[in-house]
């Protein structure tokens, strides 16, 4: 396990550099700079900017001062929200975004996998076509259109939850349905498909001859062998949640990290462009390899290699 | 075969033509016999998909129609009214087809009397007058014709297929059962021609993530070692690189002046080509994933043995025996991937990285409907059939592409 | 190629395939999380034989002792670890995959599985010509005659030409395996198992099809199997396998007159006899222990732990294949033979 | 694996789960404000020198305070519902002008305190102005303060010989930090020692760049004769030094009188810069020019003076986090969260306090206008910034919708270099075939004004120059006269905007209009922000879409872009003859004489059109009918320690 968690950490060592390196180029390749604004700046304002941030350097010396700094986790200062460091933006988005994450993905996993079940036992009920066609739906509807039409049900015409803000339950509930429905739908379907898969299987037949419930067989041991799939899917979702969330962060006013994605890349601003870019990177990295883990957790057949 | 056999000593020879006749007789009767394939197998399970074949029929439905819009009579769907049919609810009141204040057909008429007889003045003109009469010709055909006030510069096809519209309708246009938006126009009108943008954006963008995807996937997985790791590492790397940067560089790489001169103009690819180029550029990574695990787990059967075991190249063994099996899956993640596409594309163009106007897709109607909902007034037929178009388009290529999971896994076979 | 001075051919004049010394290991890592060490597989570990033409060589051994990779090894589908293949006069191991594609025509494999290795989404037509495509054999329309020609040779109806592979029973797949191993007109097929995944009714079948072509063709086989008896029907030699090596080799009349290893006498006393009164009354070698994992290298006969008649001296030296007719690896060839010699 | 992790790992998930809950809970629990409002977006920054937009703009305003502050006067609005602001002492309890114009002279009041109890004195001032023009402190709104002698001398780092000079040398407590400073030298540049000019590049941003890096490679010979450290002022005996930014590796090659220091800036001396504090409460501010609008500009909040041993502690951008600011305004900042809000609390330090009225403020950062909305309808704003467009109609029936003009044009640039756009026909056709009542009545609806000028109206004293109005026959009869009759011959033209609904509905319908009257081909190319600014500074583009903000209300903050290279001109319009008009409204003293010259700079530029004026904003606001005091004004400023809650209806 040592030797597995060692090599991975080399690995995204080294993605992370690969990361970095074509971010940076990247950004600096695309048109429009971080300092453009509507009011073009005089040539003299602009370099004292440009010197104050080490642009005026050239391309391979700012690349490797960023590079050292990257490496100590010091992203800088971020150049449009000039109050704050790049570290310091991440650490105040990130703990957000990944709370409404967890909550949104909870909700996601309790529905998915509970409606996923029921549909596979219950298979062509009532239950089964309701649940998948609920699913569907949640995997269909854009979750901004979603989330648009439940402010206007759910804050106007009932009066159950606040519009929008951060910081109470009922302030979250709103948005974690929103962000976690897609979620759920697929996770329902996973689920279902996996379930339908194993509940063919000799040893679900074997439990059953041996005089166990109905319910024990299904949650002990069917669940344990669908789940599977459900969790590979888990790991980029829940590292996707985070940037996904972008659009609902707002139109629930939400003060996570997903803005941060495509603003910093639309605002030019290179260093927080970066260090989310970073995160992400470790992030995705992070789930993938507490995935393959959960694998070796769950099925003891399954080796680390 | 009763012909009289040269009684020659080379029999051998002889033996040899005529077993070859019979082997050409017997092709002839084997080409009758077809063997049914893997994929008529499922295509015959699938049929037995109620939900799938409902779906499977509205997709076809929807692409036909998407391409025939230009016949169906509808209004146009970028000519605005905003002084009398702003944001107007459903409504069945007549609508007809207009050109400012004179009406489709008569414009038409006028147009074409005028060409007629400019075209007149070209046969008895001589030399140079007669030149600059072909070019004013030639220019009034492009901006003086009624149909450039009414679409988006249709072109050869498809003003064509409103010629025939004309033929068929005249100036009859449906009304606007699906209401007005903000400029006064017509939605349904803006939903059909939207279709266009959108299913062009779904298919090109999947087929060249296909294309990417399954020959970058496919020969990972098969060549394995370490050129698996460094191209399986590589995706990884793109997973990370912030795709908006990505779109704009390639967006801007592409649109500047001398390559789009030099290496799209001549092909005649235009922007639009260009976007949807791109969003398949990107959405080619998780189908190399998918690709490459199933390769991994096919490149150790015997068949694939065998084929090299006959000499059968790498190419080969990728493209001829790997990748036929492995379509399977890859055809049930596109119908996965091409709603991904179609979302995408609202996104980017949301961003201001999409289709410009007036062309229209889905996703920006989609948009723009979004933005009116506020609890102060609802203009809901915005939302709604957008809304509508877009999520019943997703939910039929879900439950195809559940339908073709089941008809192309042989274990669902059985039960 | 640099070795074109080692060019004779060093074994006898008639031999079509020899192989010498052959050894493939695979590096794994084995051992608990924290110390894994990486240790080496000898899957085959010093495999020597000789084919002649028209002659058919059998294998046989336990599952796992190394006949498939020997297979595999020698149509260069594994590396060899070390030794040497020869085909005619041309070492083919060691080859570049474009190196190895000309030699490709004079050897020729059938699979064990005759579900697994038919690629299932092309027709029958399809899967016998493309030996011929690669080799560009004859013309494009000429392709389909001679996939044709080939399915009647192997014994299906040419008309199902357009057919797929999951439209067929196992014994007529194996036929297609046959055919499109013929379709480059091979002096050499290696056989892994080609019936084993058969009914006994087709196994024989399909044997005898195998035998019919030789006679017709001129083949040679490398026939690898578990099953002693069909082995003996085909074979004109025998070798016995055991964890990588070759035991024992001889003649296919004299191997299963007078068995001299342990090892392959009690392979043969394993197996039932038709005769029921002999059957309840012959003596069966009884073999104790596991069969040693190939990972562990030993200083003595690998089948030293299972032998009956072990001794240290077994324990400390490894024998060598002796002997011309009749070869073997042990230090007491046939001290066990009368046993079994009765029973036959 | 050992089956007791295996055993664990639910109970693990389970731990993390209900961990990540209790932290998104840990947020609430905050008590609730007396006032809140949508302040837009998370402002960049809270550095009055550094900031720009106006939501950075309300935020300073109320914390910090300058000499003056804008004000509304005592009068009911007028017919379009405005309040006139004017500058009244806020800082300065007085000030006085000299006869020449030239010469402010601001008595600060003794009762300014900072919000540590110290006195604000007129030291702070200087101190505070000079960090703004330092380059270091690379100020963007630095030219507000280009009207003050050699300031602009100072901030572009231009020095002659002769001049007298500060030397800052690399000495500096954190070399990170502009402030404080190293030493400083000062005296007399006796001469620029240059080594040879590099070869002209091709492209002129790499150009200028090998430029500004020769520049650094300048050795500066200074007759030392004063030297600083903090903020003891040394005579010395004068010496002859010589220093250069970035010093030659090998010494020998530039020929200097001494050996070579390397040193971060030479300045000229600050000294000489038009301010200057004759004792703690008097400024002193030395102009090139009258200046009428000075005045504006010391109200507007770049101009506010910030904390000194503030800045020198914490350093940037440290000292602007709650916990170490010191402030002078009406305000005080409890917290601030990033993206969420920033929490205001009265300061009881504010020379003024007793007249504050409001105790705690959340400004929030809502980017969304129907998420905005929807706050202020469910009574969590009391103050809404913005409003969805697509309702405007609807809204305009609330008593709580306060609306009003605003010094904003938009407006069309053109690119007078590309053909056939450089022909002023052509330009003309253009402008009048575009009918702007019916996209203020239709498309933006917020009862935006159609603009025929690019000076908004509402300028005291200035008459504008028209642009002809909408007029399809005339405008095909300019076309016609221009060489393209029918729009026959005229190539495709392609606008640009950026991504926003209201810029894509005003190009379309422009696009359409200029079809149906013209005749002309239009292409609409929306592009993402970043490269819409690219493509504009680059002036590589037909049509673009524009707005322009007054920084001050005077004509000439629209006016002076247009003159021939000005930095925001961007349509590549060059005319001597409006570049004179200019330069003579900058010199002329006479107020009335001034605006005659101005309002003939606009009708020349009106007859050219480079730019095509669309429409001029009006601010929208939604206001809760419990707030009192709020009033509608040009600039949309609303002063938060003038507010208070009164009963609702």
């Amino acid at each position: 396990m040592a030797a597995f968690l060692l090599k991975r950490f080399l690995w995204m060592v080294l993605t992370l550099w690969i990361v970095f390196t074509v971010t940076f180029f990247l950004m600096r390749a695309v048109p429009g700079g971080p300092f453009d604004g509507e009011k073009q700046l005089s040539p003299a304002i602009k370099r004292n900017i440009e010197k104050r941030y080490h642009f005026d350097d050239p391309l391979a010396v700012q690349y490797l001062d960023n590079l050292r700094r990257a490496a100590m986790f010091d992203f800088g200062p971020s150049l449009k929200l000039e109050d704050y460091t790049v570290n310091e933006v991440i650490a105040e988005g990130f703990p957000i975004s990944a709370s409404l994450g967890i909550f949104a993905m909870v909700f996601a996993l309790t529905l998915g996998t509970t409606a996923g079940i029921v549909s596979a036992i219950k298979r062509h009920s009532a239950y089964d076509v309701g649940f998948m066609i609920l699913a569907t739906v949640g995997v269909a509807v854009p979750n901004f259109v979603l989330a648009s039409l439940a402010v206007v049900v759910f804050v106007f015409q009932v009066h159950l939850f606040p519009a929008a803000g951060w910081g109470t339950v009922r302030q979250l509930i709103l948005p974690a349905l929103c962000l976690g429905a897609p979620f759920a739908g697929y996770i329902a379907r996973l689920t279902r498909t996996g379930m339908l898969e194993v509940m063919g299987l000799d040893y679900i037949r074997t439990a059953y001859a041996k005089g166990l419930s109905h319910r024990r067989v299904v949650l002990r041991h069917a669940l344990k062998g669908a789940i599977t799939p459900v969790i590979s899917y888990l790991g980029p979702a829940t590292a996707g949640i985070l940037t996904g969330s972008l659009v609902l962060e707002r139109i629930f006013a939400i003060p996570g990290m997903g803005s941060h994605f495509i603003e910093a890349a639309t605002q030019r601003d290179y260093p927080l462009a970066m260090g989310v870019t970073l995160v992400y990177t470790f992030l995705l990295f992070f789930m993938n390899t507490l995935v393959d883990v959960s694998y070796a957790l769950i099925d003891p057949r399954i080796k680390l290699g | 075969m009763s012909a009289g056999t040269p009684s020659s000593s080379n029999t051998d020879h002889d033996q040899a033509a005529q077993q070859r006749r019979r082997y050409e007789e017997l092709l002839r009767e084997a080409e009758s016999i077809k063997g049914v394939s893997l994929w008529q197998d499922a295509w015959r399970r699938l049929r037995r998909n109620r939900a799938a074949m409902i779906s499977l029929g509205f997709l076809v439905l929807m692409s036909v129609s998407a391409v025939l819009t230009p016949l169906a009579p509808l209004q146009s769907p970028m000519a605005s009214d905003l002084k009398n049919r702003q944001l107007k609810p459903p409504t069945l009141a007549a609508q007809t087809l207009t050109v400012g204040e004179q009406s489709l057909t008569d414009a038409l008429q006028k147009f074409r009397a005028e060409i007629n007889a400019l075209k007149q003045e070209i046969a008895s003109a001589e030399g140079e007058q007669k030149a600059s009469l072909i070019k004013e010709v030639a220019e009034r055909e492009r901006r003086n014709h009624p149909y450039a006030a009414l679409w988006h510069h249709p072109g050869f096809i498809t003003s064509r297929l409103i010629d025939l519209r004309m033929m068929l309708f005249g100036n009859y246009s449906i009304p606007s059962i699906c209401g007005s938006d903000g400029l006064g126009r017509d939605v349904l009108s803006r939903l059909f021609w939207g279709a266009r943008v959108s299913l062009i954006v779904g298919i090109v963008g999947t087929a060249v993530s296909l294309l990417i995807g399954v020959s970058y996937g496919a020969t990972a997985g098969y060549c394995g070692g370490w050129v698996d790791n460094a191209m399986m590492r590589f995706v990884d790397v793109l997973y990370s690189v912030p795709f908006i940067f990505v779109v704009i560089f390639l967006i801007t790489i592409l649109s500047q002046d001398d390559i789009k001169r030099e290496y799209l103009e001549p092909y005649g690819i235009d922007q639009i080509m260009i976007f949807y180029v791109v969003i398949g550029a990107i959405y080619w990574l998780t189908m190399s994933r998918v690709v490459r695990g199933q390769v991994m787990s096919l490149k150790h059967e015997q068949f694939v043995d065998a084929a090299r075991t006959t000499g059968a190249g790498g190419m080969r063994i990728i493209f001829r025996h790997l990748v036929p099996n492995v379509m399977g899956v890859v055809i049930v993640y596109l119908s996965l991937t091409i709603p991904a596409v179609m979302l995408f594309e609202a996104f980017l163009s949301f961003l201001g990285l999409g289709v410009s106007p007036p062309d229209v897709s889905w996703g920006l109607l989609i948009n723009e409907g979004v933005q009116v909902i506020t609890p102060i007034r609802t203009f809901w037929w915005l939302v709604l059939f957008p809304g509508l178009t877009l999520t019943l388009t997703l939910f039929a290529l879900n439950f195809l592409g559940d339908g073709l999971r089941d008809a192309l896994d042989p274990r669902m076979k059985n039960r | 190629m640099n070795n074109s001075a080692h060019h004779e051919k060093t074994s006898s004049a008639e031999s079509l395939l020899s192989v010498k010394n052959l050894r493939v290991h695979f590096p794994v890592r084995r051992g608990g999380w924290l110390r894994g060490e990486r240790c080496l597989i000898r899957a085959v570990d010093g495999v020597s034989f000789d084919v002649a033409e028209g002659e058919t060589l059998g294998l046989v051994g336990e599952s796992g002792c190394g006949k498939s990779t020997t297979a595999r090894a020698i149509l260069n589908l594994n590396r060899a670890t070390a030794g040497e293949v020869w085909l005619d006069v041309a070492r083919i191991d060691q080859l570049s995959p474009s190196a190895m594609l000309p030699h490709r025509r004079k050897i020729q494999m059938i699979f064990q599985d005759p579900f697994a290795s038919l690629n299932p989404r092309m027709t029958v037509g399809r899967i016998v010509s493309e030996p011929m495509d690669i080799f560009n054999l004859h013309s494009r329309r000429d392709r389909k005659l001679e996939a044709m020609r080939l399915l009647d040779l192997v014994g299906l109806n040419p008309r199902f030409l357009n057919r797929y592979p999951h439209e067929f029973s196992g014994g007529q797949r194996q036929r297609i395996g046959v055919a499109r191993a013929l379709a480059v007109q091979p002096k050499i097929i290696i056989c892994d198992e080609p019936v084993s995944a058969l009914d006994v009714s087709i196994q024989a079948q399909v044997i005898n099809l195998m035998m019919d072509l030789q006679q017709k063709l001129g083949l040679s086989y490398v026939f690898i199997a578990h099953d002693l008896a069909v082995v003996r029907h085909i074979a004109d030699r025998v070798g016995v396998m055991y964890l990588g090596k070759i035991v024992e080799l001889a003649t296919s009349d004299e191997l299963y007159r007078s068995p001299q290893h342990p090892y392959k006498q009690a392979l043969l006393s394993a197996a039932p006899v038709p005769d029921p009164v002999v059957e309840r009354q012959r003596k069966r070698i009884q073999l104790t222990g596991e069969v040693p994992s190939p990972d562990r290298v030993y200083p003595g006969c690998s089948f030293a732990d299972r032998c009956p008649i072990a001794d240290a001296a077994c324990r400390e030296k490894s024998p060598q294949l002796e002997g011309e007719a009749h070869a073997v690896s042990c230090f007491k060839p046939q001290l066990l033979a009368p046993t079994v010699a009765n029973n036959t | 694996m050992s089956p007791t992790i295996r055993k664990l790992f639910p109970y693990m998930v389970v731990f993390v789960v209900v961990g990540a809950m209790g932290w998104a809970l840990s947020f609430g629990t905050l008590p609730k404000a007396d006032f809140s409002f949508n302040n837009g977006t998370e402002p960049k920054t809270i550095d009055p020198a550094k900031a720009t937009g106006s939501p950075e703009g309300r935020i300073i305003n109320a914390l910090f305070e300058g000499l003056l502050r804008d004000h509304p006067l005592d009068v009911p609005p007028d017919a379009s519902g405005l309040t006139p602001m004017e500058p009244r002492p806020a800082m300065a309890e007085s000030f006085t002008l000299s006869e020449d114009g030239r010469t402010y002279t601001f008595k600060i009041r003794p009762t300014a305190r900072w919000s540590n109890g110290e006195a604000v004195t007129a030291d702070d001032f200087v101190w505070s102005w000079r960090r703004f023009l330092h380059p270091a402190t690379a100020c963007i709104y630095a030219y507000q303060l280009y009207y003050l002698t050699n300031a602009e001398k100072y901030n572009t780092s231009v020095v002659e010989v002769g001049d007298v000079v500060e030397v800052e040398l690399p000495d500096r407590p954190d070399e990170f930090q502009p402030f404080p400073r190293g030493t400083l030298l000062r005296g007399e540049l006796r001469e620029i020692i240059k080594p040879p000019k590099p070869e002209p590049i091709k492209d002129a941003k790499a150009n200028a760049k090998a430029l500004s890096k020769w520049k650094e490679t300048w050795a500066y010979v200074v007759a030392v004769n004063q030297q600083q450290r903090v903020d003891e002022i040394q005579d010395i005996e004068p010496t002859v030094r010589v220093f250069c930014i970035s010093p030659p590796k090998e010494p020998g090659k530039l020929a200097a009188p001494a050996k070579i220091e390397p040193c971060l800036h030479v300045l000229i001396d600050f000294d000489t810069v038009g301010v200057h504090a004759t004792d703690k409460t008097t400024l002193v501010v030395q102009l090139n020019n009258r200046t009428p609008f000075f005045t504006n500009l010391v109200a507007f909040y770049p101009l506010h003076p910030v904390n000194r041993r503030c800045v020198e502690k914490y350093g940037t951008p440290n000292w602007t986090k709650a916990e170490n600011l010191v402030n002078n305004g009406p305000f005080n900042m409890q917290f601030r969260r990033l993206r969420d809000r920033v929490r205001l609390v009265k300061n009881p330090e504010y020379w003024n306090a007793e007249n504050v009225a409001l105790e705690v403020i959340d400004a929030l950062a809502v980017p969304m206008e129907s998420t905005s909305l929807n706050m202020y309808l469910t009574g969590q704003l009391d103050w809404s910034t913005t409003a969805p467009s697509a309702i405007m109609p609807e809204l305009s029936q609330r008593d709580d919708f306060v609306r009003a003009p605003m010094l904003t044009t938009y407006f069309y640039r053109v690119n007078v270099n590309r053909p056939p756009l450089d022909n002023p026909l052509v330009r003309k056709a253009l402008n009048r075939a575009i009918d702007k009542s019916i996209i203020c009545e239709k498309v933006t609806k917020g009862g935006q004004i159609p603009a025929r000028s690019f000076v908004p109206p509402g300028l005291a004293g200035f008459k504008s120059g028209l642009a002809g109005d909408f007029n399809p026959e005339e405008a095909r009869k300019l076309l016609a006269e221009a060489g393209y009759p029918g729009g026959r011959g005229l190539r495709k033209i392609q606008i640009v905007y950026n991504t926003n609904e209201g810029h894509k509905m005003i190009a379309e319908v422009i696009a359409q209009q200029w079809h149906e009257h013209l005749n002309v081909e239009v292409e609409l190319r929306n592009l993402e922000w970043g490269v819409f600014l690219n493509t504009l500074h680059q002036v590589e583009y037909d049509v673009a879409r524009s707005a322009w903000i007054a920084d001050y209300p005077d004509p000439n903050t629209f006016l002076d872009m247009f003159v021939t290279d000005g930095g925001n001109n961007e349509t590549g319009f060059a005319n001597p003859k409006y570049d004179q008009l200019i330069a003579d409204a900058a010199s002329e003293p006479d107020a009335k004489k001034r605006m005659e010259i101005l309002h003939d700079a606009e009708e020349l530029l009106m007859d050219e059109l480079p730019i095509i004026p669309i429409y001029f904003y009006v601010s929208v606001n939604m206001v809760s009918p419990r707030v009192k005091n709020f009033t509608a004004n040009l600039q949309d400023v609303h002063p938060l320690h003038l507010l208070r809650i009164g009963k609702s209806k």
